[in-house]
């Protein structure tokens, strides 16, 4: 069983490290046998721990080995199987393999072909350690890895600068939300003086509740950042320029939901704190609300989805901050299924179109391309919450959470979202597989459907669509909550809502009114009456172009952000250059200064003053020579007078009294 | 008798002094300079010097005057038509008055002093020259080494300057 | 045999003056060869001085005494103590270095050397003399040969420190001749130094002739004078000051140091190398043997002066040199803001300050020997001295270059050099009386590294004038050997600068426990000092004789 | 305090002057192949002597090892002391491995005068091993200075930008500046040292040993003053914050090799963590002194970023996240935990494979570009992929990508900043975030994106030479990311002991206080057997 | 007993006649011999002090002074020689080149 634990992640590695040295050495058959081969073998441990842990119903730690420690810290690389772990082991492992299988045919022919692959596998490695860690830092690994994959992924087509820029705006986002997690990390080990989720857990109940509320918003900003919720979601969208597989691997079924797992495994500490849990709540329900709102207008296929991505991501949320923990990672499942499966037929449909993304220059593809239409329909279907669809239940139980919790504000606001969606999405459909052909005649020849290696999954994800919103009923009662419960329940004290079936029946019966108004709106607007999408966005110019613009919300980062700090760089830059280093420059002057004073000094005073002296003695003797004559006699002469005065001086020094008696002395 | 001697030296020797600048010959005035060491040699017998007497008489009569004559012999001089300049009569006036007065101070001085170890009975015992000896070679043996390098040099200065310029010097020149 | 050394190495030099007088002027290998075994028998034997002194016994070694004049007390009375063996060993290093430094010049070769020998002669002779009326005869008799050596084989200085234009002279009636008087002719140098010397040395003179007036001992005798002599009042200070001041004008000191910079300039390589080698330090080595000795109380009370003084030393000299273009100028005024140092480690009066200041002395000996001696050489290839017309020499003279590297490097104290040592010793001693002296001394460092920097670069990279693409390096032995033995002095001592600081210990220790009545700690617990400094010596595996005049290599055996 | 362990072997003397006589040897050589290969061979033998030193290392544990003493200027108590503790010795490696790579690196990059080129690397290796090797304060200070020499020469000879003269002279000058006020500090030791010998009729009464100092009281205000007169000295070497000007011109200017250097090995911090940190317990705990160090550290760690988020220069941009990383390190200092001196000597390790290896790397786009200027750059990932992707390993390593190098040492900073300083910690983080934002930028800008204009001629991808240095630091760039333990395990004694001995503070000076023992005791230790 | 101060005022007297020999005569072998006259005077003295404070100093002073005069002889003479040689005069009037 620890084996199995440990080989899950190990799987992926070893096929990274063999694609990723000796990738260029051997051909794409193997190379992509090796990627999804592994991730499959991946998926099968994953089943065989899930039931394991099913059959025993215990959580287990998996120590690797001892990674960073020293004085009061140990942090070991380890594992922890529990049941959330294994949900969100299945989630990823199935469908990541599903996409990887995908990809194969998605992929076939694209330059760099391996290092799609390997990239892919080490996201896996890394979303199977953020998953599976058993501490924050574990955790953390995973949740940079992934960051750097998604990176990576984006980056694909480097050679196109939108892609490029993309990429690097995701890491740096991601970043700032990283950054607010690591704070939170510093919190909990200077709290609890260690990283183990156990542990910490276990002593959650000394914390403060200001203390507990400060880890929480940290944890908030990194969850935030990872899952594109306001105000760090502008990254989602632009990650659109991977392809596509990565958008429905990554950036819809597993990464974007590590916050809504984070927030979940932590619930412990966020039930703690109940600022925090209105903050998570309201950040969700607003995130919903607003990207539903731009996803109304875009045109883009997969920008649509993004933004309903973002939108999904916002419920996810907000079951978390209405402590609706179960109802949260529920969705999380199901958003996986349907958002992989709508991801994929979207990436379908731009095969099929040899690249194009514009549902403007779409239509009419339902002929032409069944299957996918088939399967895009169910996850649409899905997504905007019909019976008995698995949207349907997940979304549904949310809203009813918050309705039973008193949260009416965020009920509408989910359920004015649930409307948002179910519009925007059948106006894809409509748009891309119906009405007339506004395809470009060049593209419209070369349209097909796509190879059995990428409908095969697609198939599968669609069933899963159907069918997975069952294990989740009856709503509160399912297996899946039943199975949950362990790790859910921690430090609850098993406070349920008893919730009254009639009240459940109602709402549902709401809830799929509000869906199936907003597919009539959409059905109105794009298949009966066409013309009146138009009409309507003419009549309301300004907001239109705001949603377009996705509220300007890029512009107003770029303004705020971006910008003041690279003036605040270039400005520190002139600062390094003039002020600093010209306080060092300033030095070296005065030093050249202090010298030219002190050669003034030297030349004006102190060798005037001896060459005044010099030069005064110098014109002296001009007149005083006319004393030597040459004559020796005259010299001799004043040798006389001098000894003469001489002997007198000397006769005075050593007193006269005494007389020449020198020798005397 | 000592008496005697003495003023009969001093006497000559001034006299012979004098004429020694007077002269206008300058072979006259070497002789007359011989007559003045030789007295002069006298007083130093009379101060019980005979080594030094000796000295005198074949030193300076002998050799050094020798060379005098020689070198006058050797260039032929002629005699000095005018030597007494009129502005010299004062070099003399004042030099004869600072002398005298430089007398005076010494003939006022007592000439008192502690006296050395080596007294004139003690020097007559073994004579003179034993004593200058004795003295000569024990506390003043650098100086007289030195005296002795002295002359050296004097000798090997006069050979150098006195010698007639070969072509070889010339060149280096 | 070994007790004579100090004879070997004051009148090697003087015989060999004399031998030279006979040799004809045309026998120019003959006359070298002369000169190079005179300065040699005298480096010998003060190597051997150096390490036959015994630094446990401590006091003067060596003595010869010789009575002169015992009516006026005067005595040719030599002897060393751990401050004048370093000093003599320099100088002889430093002469046999600038025997073969040199060994190229052409005219009146022969007259040169005798005065180089004296030069050096007298130099040594002063580092030895006990003798009050000795050490000045030596001392004046050092300034006569500095002015033939500057007048007959100097260069003229052209205006390098923009001192001089060269009408200036011409304009014998405007104020600019002031400023100008001659200052750019070697006959100017010349006469500026010894005057100047000469008129230290009256100054020192009428100190030395107070001292024996007043002392009543009726001696010259220094030792004598030092146990006896007891001065007091108005009359010590006056002493003192004449004392210092004469003697400060030869180290020189600020403000009096207006002759050293244009006397190097002027001078030749060799000159200048003994002249700011170890004629500099006569001054500071005076000022020790006649104030300290004789007058350690109002050394104490004045030595602050020099504290002062040495502030504006350091960092004027610095100043100076970075501003100045000729490569002797800045070598002359790094020399005399290096003598700041010294004084400063004087001024401290600690153990362990004096001894860096002696220690330095040697240490600016070999560092500003080699200096001179690389610019005397490239000047011999370019005739030039103007900084900012040389350059890229580098490629036509890698020697030198290397060397002067190693040479500046010495000079700023960079360790691995005896300066370095000097300069720690220094500023250990120095801080707890003078801390802001030793922050000033130690942006000196910094000073001097910038302007040497400087100066290098100027000399040897950037782009040459095709005007010096005949220089070329120094390949011979004769040319590198003068520099490898300064380089090795300066970097042997300090790698092991034990013995060195033994012997210095033992002449500076004595000498500040009578200036500062106190005694070093150690020596209050009985002899400890000694003892452990014998133990030290035995560790570092010092060569160092137990029984005096007993060849040092059978000593050490014997330790063993 | 600190054990002494002999090696029976002067393994350190050999480690420390093989280099250098190396170098000498390659003075006699004249072949220009020859040279080379004699260069990598000497700078191999000098790993493998490194390496056989570190498995030779007594992990967790505190004293000081393979000791090695030699009386050199006793009566000053200076002597000849060699010894490494879990501080230095990861050091050592570092930089034999280092010069291994700059040798490689400069085979066919270093044109002219490649003679001297070599025997000055080499003798730079020695200096900078003998600063880590040495214990006593005068030979640490002898070796710190010696280093500028050829520094200097390899700046101003071998550099290749117009104005490396300037910047040679500017390192040197600055350099010896702050060291100056620094041996003034080590001199007001070693009077410390002296005055309580005095008192306490201890001989010899002067020393610079580190070990004897540690063990005397120092005055706490004294200790304040000594502290900031070192700190001149490290701070200018470091560089910290406002003192670093000379840094980007001499990491411009300079040639890759002296840049790696410069940037790999940080000497200044180590000081701090060698010598300032334990001699000056009181004076490292002060309130004023950490609050000004902490806020130098964290206005040097966004300041430096942000300056290098607009850089167009490679080398320049680097050249500002060293400052800023120098930043972090001296975070991890003063936050006088364990986990902040452990993380700031993991991370002065750290630095050496990731900043050094991007400076490989900015070496590698030189020899392609001749230039690591934008301008040049565009696309280059299509051009050169390998190059592209060691640069994105070794970058992330700078940045401090969990899995790398850099995240476990910047954790372990950050956790300990935090753990003592809680806003200081807070603040530092934020450099997490522009990290990654001038490195991606820059990143962004020059390898993707459509090719620039100007690149359409072939450009080669990296080379056999090139790919060893390159892979040999990202070997090292995950190994110490991803199981770092031999490294912890190393450097735990020591770092523990440091910690103990900022928790104690410096010896109490009193009546009742007995000199310590100063005699040496050193244990033998024999050769091939660790005793545990 | 003849005093001393004979002696002395002898010397003085013939001192100042060599004094004033080498003041008023032109040629320079005279004045040459008034110096010597002068030395003969001191030599006088010196002995003279030298019988009347019994010590030996004076009479080996006296000795040295000969020997001295003897070198002057030589050197002088040979100067006059060479300078003779050139000017063919001894007139020391001529011989004024010791002027500024």
């Amino acid at each position: 069983m620890d084996l199995l634990v440990l080989l899950i992640p190990v799987f992926p590695l070893v096929a990274v490290l063999l694609n990723g040295l000796l990738g260029r050495r051997y051909s794409h058959d193997l190379a992509h046998r090796l990627a999804w081969g592994s991730v499959g073998l991946s998926f099968l441990c994953a089943v065989g721990v899930f039931v394991e842990t099913l059959r025993t119903g215990v959580a287990r730690e998996v120590v690797a080995y001892r990674w960073i420690f020293g004085g009061d810290l140990t942090i070991n690389l380890a594992f922890l199987v529990d049941p959330l772990t294994c949900i969100m082991l299945l989630v990823v492992t199935g469908v990541g393999f599903l996409i990887h299988l995908y990809s194969v045919g998605y992929m076939h022919g694209e330059e760099g072909f391996t290092r799609f692959f390997t990239y892919m596998n080490l996201f896996m490695v890394s979303m199977l350690l953020l998953v599976m860690g058993n501490n924050y830092l574990v955790l953390f690994i995973g949740w940079e890895g992934v960051g750097l994959c998604s990176y990576l992924l984006i980056g694909y087509y480097y050679d196109k600068v939108s892609a490029a820029k993309a990429a690097t705006k995701a890491f740096v986002v991601n970043r700032i939300g990283d950054a607010g997690f690591l704070l939170a990390i510093f919190l909990v080990f200077v709290n609890f003086k260690t990283l183990d989720y156990t542990q910490v857990f276990a002593q959650a109940g000394q914390l403060s509740t200001g203390m507990a509320t400060a880890i929480a918003l940290c944890l908030l900003v990194g969850a935030v950042g990872k899952s594109a919720q306001i105000p760090l979601y502008t990254w989602l969208p632009d990650a659109m320029e991977g392809p596509t597989p990565v958008s429905a691997l990554i950036h819809a079924a597993t990464m974007v939901t590590a916050g809504v797992y984070m927030i979940v495994r932590n619930h412990v500490l966020y039930d703690m704190a109940p600022v925090a849990m209105t903050t998570v709540a309201w950040v969700g329900g607003l995130t919903a609300l607003f990207a539903a709102t731009i996803g109304l207008v875009q045109t883009d296929i997969k920008r649509v989805l993004a933004y309903s991505t973002v939108s999904q991501l916002g419920y996810m949320f907000l079951a978390c901050g209405i402590g609706a923990y179960t109802a949260a990672i529920f969705h999380l499942m199901t958003h996986a299924f349907f958002k992989a499966l709508l991801f994929l037929s979207a990436g379908s449909v731009i095969h099929a179109l040899s690249g194009e993304q514009d549902i403007m220059k779409m239509g009419g593809l339902k002929a032409k391309i069944p299957w996918t239409h088939a399967l895009f329909l169910v996850g649409t279907l899905a997504i905007a919450g019909i019976f008995p669809f698995a949207g349907f239940w997940s979304k549904d139980e949310i809203m009813a959470h918050a309705f039973v919790h008193g949260q009416y504000v965020l009920y509408a606001m989910a359920a004015i979202g649930a409307f948002l969606t179910a519009f925007y999405m059948f106006r894809l459909t409509y748009l891309t597989f119906y009405g007339a052909s506004r395809l470009d005649p060049h593209t419209a020849e070369h349209v097909h459907e796509s190879p059995p290696i990428m409908i095969g999954p697609l198939a599968v994800l669609a069933v899963l669509s159907l069918l997975g919103g069952f294990a989740g009923v009856p709503p509160e009662a399912g297996w899946f909550h039943q199975f949950l419960h362990a790790v859910t329940a921690v430090g609850r004290g098993g406070e349920e809502h008893g919730v009254g079936f009639g009240l459940v029946a109602t709402l549902m019966m709401v809830a799929t009114a509000i869906a199936l108004l907003g597919w009539g709106l959409a059905h109105y607007l794009y298949s009966v009456r066409t013309e009146k999408a138009a009409q309507w966005a003419a009549r309301l110019p300004r907001v239109y172009a705001t949603l377009l613009n996705k509220y300007h919300v890029d512009e107003l980062y770029d303004a705020l952000i971006v910008e003041p700090t690279k003036r605040l760089g270039l400005a520190w830059d002139w600062f390094d250059r003039t002020v600093i280093d010209g306080v060092v420059v300033g030095v070296g002057r005065m030093t050249h200064s202090g010298s030219a004073l002190s050669t003034w000094i030297e030349k004006y005073v102190v060798y005037a003053a001896l060459n005044v002296v010099g030069y005064a003695n110098h014109q002296a003797a001009r007149s005083w020579r006319k004393l030597q004559t040459g004559q020796v006699h005259h010299y001799v002469a004043i040798l006389v007078a001098g000894f003469f005065i001489l002997v007198h001086l000397i006769l005075a020094w050593w007193g006269g009294a005494s007389g020449i008696g020198i020798a005397a002395r | 008798m000592v008496l005697f001697f003495f003023v009969y030296f001093s006497l000559v020797s001034i006299v012979a002094g004098v004429f020694t600048i007077a002269f206008r010959n300058p072979v006259h005035c070497g002789l007359a300079l011989l007559t003045l060491l030789l007295h002069v040699a006298g007083l130093f017998v009379l101060l019980n010097a005979e080594f030094l007497f000796a000295v005198q008489i074949i030193v300076y009569a002998g050799a050094i005057l020798v060379l005098y004559l020689f070198v006058l012999m050797l260039l032929n001089l002629k005699t000095e038509q005018r030597y007494l300049h009129t502005r010299h009569a004062i070099i003399l006036f004042a030099t004869a008055g600072i002398f005298g007065e430089l007398l005076l101070l010494l003939l006022q001085s007592p000439f008192s002093g502690a006296k050395g170890d080596a007294p004139a009975v003690a020097i007559l015992q073994d004579g003179d020259s034993f004593a200058v000896g004795i003295k000569m070679f024990s506390d003043y043996l650098l100086p007289f080494e030195i005296v002795g390098v002295f002359l050296l040099g004097a000798i090997i200065g006069a050979i150098v300057l006195a010698k007639t310029p070969t072509a070889v010097d010339a060149e280096q020149e | 045999m070994g007790q004579y050394a100090l004879l070997f190495i004051l009148f090697a030099p003087f015989l060999g003056a004399i031998a030279l007088l006979f040799v004809p002027n045309r026998q120019v290998l003959q006359v070298r060869l002369i000169a190079a075994a005179s300065a040699g028998i005298s480096l010998l034997a003060s190597i051997y001085l150096f390490f036959a002194f015994d630094p446990v016994k401590g006091g003067y070694q060596f003595i010869q005494r010789f009575e002169w004049s015992k009516e006026l007390g005067i005595a040719f009375y030599l002897g060393v103590d751990g401050i004048g063996t370093p000093l003599v060993l320099a100088s002889a290093i430093l002469l046999f270095a600038g025997v073969f430094v040199s060994w190229h010049i052409k005219d009146r070769a022969k007259e040169f050397y005798i005065f180089l020998l004296i030069l050096a002669a007298a130099t040594i002779g002063v580092f030895m003399s006990l003798d009050l009326f000795f050490l000045y005869f030596f001392y004046e008799m050092s300034v006569l040969p500095m002015y033939l050596l500057l007048g007959m084989w100097g260069s003229h200085t052209k205006g390098y420190l923009e001192m001089t234009d060269a009408e200036g002279l011409k304009k014998r009636d405007s104020v600019d001749f002031f400023f100008n008087f001659g200052s750019n002719s070697k006959e100017y140098a010349a006469m500026k130094l010894t005057l100047f010397l000469s008129a230290g040395a009256i100054l020192a003179l009428l100190g030395i002739l107070l001292i024996y007036k007043f002392s009543g001992l009726h001696t010259f005798d220094i030792l004598v004078l030092r146990e006896q002599a007891k001065f007091s009042g108005n009359l010590a200070t006056i002493i003192w000051l004449l004392v210092f001041f004469g003697f400060a004008s030869i180290a020189p000191i600020w403000p009096l140091h207006s002759w050293s910079p244009v006397g190097h300039a002027a001078a030749p390589a060799a000159t200048s190398m003994l002249h700011a080698g170890v004629l500099m330090k006569l001054g500071h080595f005076s000022i020790i043997r006649v104030a300290y000795e004789i007058l350690p109380e109002t050394t104490r009370e004045l030595m602050p002066i020099a504290a002062v003084l040495c502030v504006f030393s350091i960092i004027y000299g610095g100043f100076v040199a970075f501003y100045a273009k000729d490569t002797k100028y800045v070598i002359g005024y790094s020399s005399s803001s290096h003598m700041g140092y010294v004084f400063l480690g004087m001024a401290a009066l600690d153990y362990i300050s004096l001894s860096g200041a002696v220690l330095y002395m040697f240490a600016h000996a070999m560092a500003t020997g080699m200096l001179f001696a690389m610019a005397g050489w490239v000047y011999d290839q370019t005739h030039t001295r103007d900084i900012p017309s040389l350059g890229g020499l580098v490629n036509r003279m890698p020697f030198v270059a290397g060397c002067f590297l190693i040479a500046c490097m010495a000079s700023i104290g960079m360790p691995g050099t005896v300066n370095f040592i000097a300069e720690v010793m220094i500023l250990v001693g120095s801080w707890n009386k003078y801390p802001f002296q030793v922050i000033v001394a130690v942006l000196g460092i910094v000073l001097t590294l910038a302007y040497l920097f400087r100066m290098m670069r100027g000399l040897f990279y950037g782009s040459m004038d095709s005007h010096y693409s005949h220089a070329h390096d120094a390949v011979a032995m004769v040319d590198r050997l003068p520099l490898l033995l300064m380089i090795t002095c300066s970097i042997t001592f300090g790698i092991f600068p034990g013995h060195f600081y033994n012997v210095i210990r033992a002449g500076t220790d004595p000498l500040i426990a009578r200036i500062t009545q106190v005694v070093p700690m150690a020596a209050q617990n009985g002899d400890a000092l000694r003892v452990t400094r014998d133990e030290s010596r035995g560790q570092a595996g010092n060569v160092s004789p137990v029984v005096r005049h007993s060849p040092p290599v059978t000593e050490s055996r014997g330790a063993e | 305090m600190l054990e002494e362990l002999t090696f029976g072997f002067p393994i350190l003397s050999m480690l420390l002057f093989f280099p250098l006589v190396g170098g000498l040897i390659l003075c006699l050589l004249d072949d220009d192949d020859l040279i080379k290969n004699a260069a990598l061979a000497v700078a191999g033998l000098e790993l493998v002597l490194a390496i056989v030193v570190l498995l030779r290392f007594i992990p967790d544990s505190a004293a000081m090892q393979f000791s090695e003493q030699l009386a050199w200027i006793p009566p000053l108590g200076i002597s000849y002391h060699l010894a490494l503790d879990g501080i230095s010795v990861l050091f050592v490696g570092l930089t034999a491995f280092l010069t291994v790579l700059i040798v490689l690196y400069s085979w066919d990059t270093v044109r002219h005068q490649s003679k001297l080129y070599f025997a000055a690397l080499l003798a730079l290796e020695t200096t900078i091993i003998g600063v880590f090797v040495s214990i006593d304060l005068i030979l640490f200070f002898v070796f710190w200075e010696l280093m500028l020499i050829p520094s200097y020469f390899l700046i101003k000879l071998w550099g290749g930008g117009a104005e490396r003269q300037y910047a040679a002279l500017k390192y040197v000058l600055y350099t010896l500046l702050g060291s100056v006020f620094m041996l003034v500090g080590i001199v007001l030791l070693d009077l410390n040292y002296h005055e309580w010998a005095v008192t306490h009729h201890i001989e010899p009464s002067y020393t610079f040993d580190f070990l004897q100092l540690l063990m005397i009281p120092i005055p706490p205000d004294r200790q304040i003053l000594i502290f900031w007169l070192i700190f001149m000295g490290l701070a200018f070497k470091a560089p910290l914050f406002p003192f670093h000007t000379w840094l980007p011109d001499a990491l411009m200017e300079g040639p890759i090799g002296m840049a790696v250097i410069l940037a790999g090995i940080k000497l200044g911090t180590y000081g701090f963590i060698r010598f300032s940190l334990p001699l000056l317990p009181e004076a490292s705990q002060d309130g004023g002194v950490v609050t000004v160090m902490m806020t130098l550290a964290l206005i040097a760690i966004i300041y430096g970023a942000i300056v290098a988020l607009i850089q167009p220069d490679f080398r320049r941009l680097l050249a500002f996240s060293s400052i800023s990383h120098l930043g972090f390190v001296v975070v991890g200092l003063f936050a006088l935990n364990f986990q902040g001196l452990q993380g700031s000597l993991l991370t002065m390790i750290n630095l050496g494979f990731s900043t050094a290896g991007l400076f490989f790397l900015a070496g590698f786009l030189y020899t392609r570009r001749q230039s690591t200027h934008l301008s040049s750059f565009g696309g280059l990932a299509k051009k050169v992929p390998l190059l592209a992707t060691f640069l994105l390993i070794i970058g992330m390593a700078s940045i401090g990508l969990p899995g790398t190098n850099g995240f476990v040492g910047e954790f372990l900073i950050l956790l300990g900043a935090f753990e003592s300083y809680w806003l200081y910690g807070a603040i530092a983080v934020t450099g997490v975030i522009f990290g990654a934002a001038y490195f991606l930028w820059y990143y962004e800008r020059a390898m993707l994106g459509p090719l620039a204009q100007g690149l359409s001629h072939a450009i080669a991808d990296l080379n056999g030479r090139e790919l060893v240095i390159a892979v040999s630091l990202s070997v090292m760039v995950f190994w110490i990311g991803l199981y770092p333990s031999p490294f912890l395990r190393i450097m735990n004694g020591s770092v523990q002991a440091l910690v103990e001995r900022l928790d104690r503070g410096s010896p109490v000076a009193g009546p009742g206080v007995h000199p310590p023992v100063l005699a040496h005791r050193a244990h033998q230790h024999v050769l091939g057997g660790r005793a545990q | 007993m003849i005093p001393l101060s004979a002696y002395v005022a002898v010397s003085a007297v013939l001192f100042t006649t060599g004094l004033i020999g080498v003041l008023i005569r032109r040629n320079f072998i005279i004045v040459l011999m008034s110096v010597e006259i002068m030395l003969n005077a001191a030599n006088i003295n010196l002995v003279a002090f030298s019988h009347y404070l019994e010590s030996m100093a004076g009479q080996i002073v006296a000795l040295f002074v000969i020997a001295i005069a003897a070198g002057e002889a030589a050197v002088g003479l040979a100067i006059i020689i060479v300078v003779f040689r050139g000017r063919l005069s001894t007139n020391v009037d001529e011989l004024n080149l010791l002027k500024w």
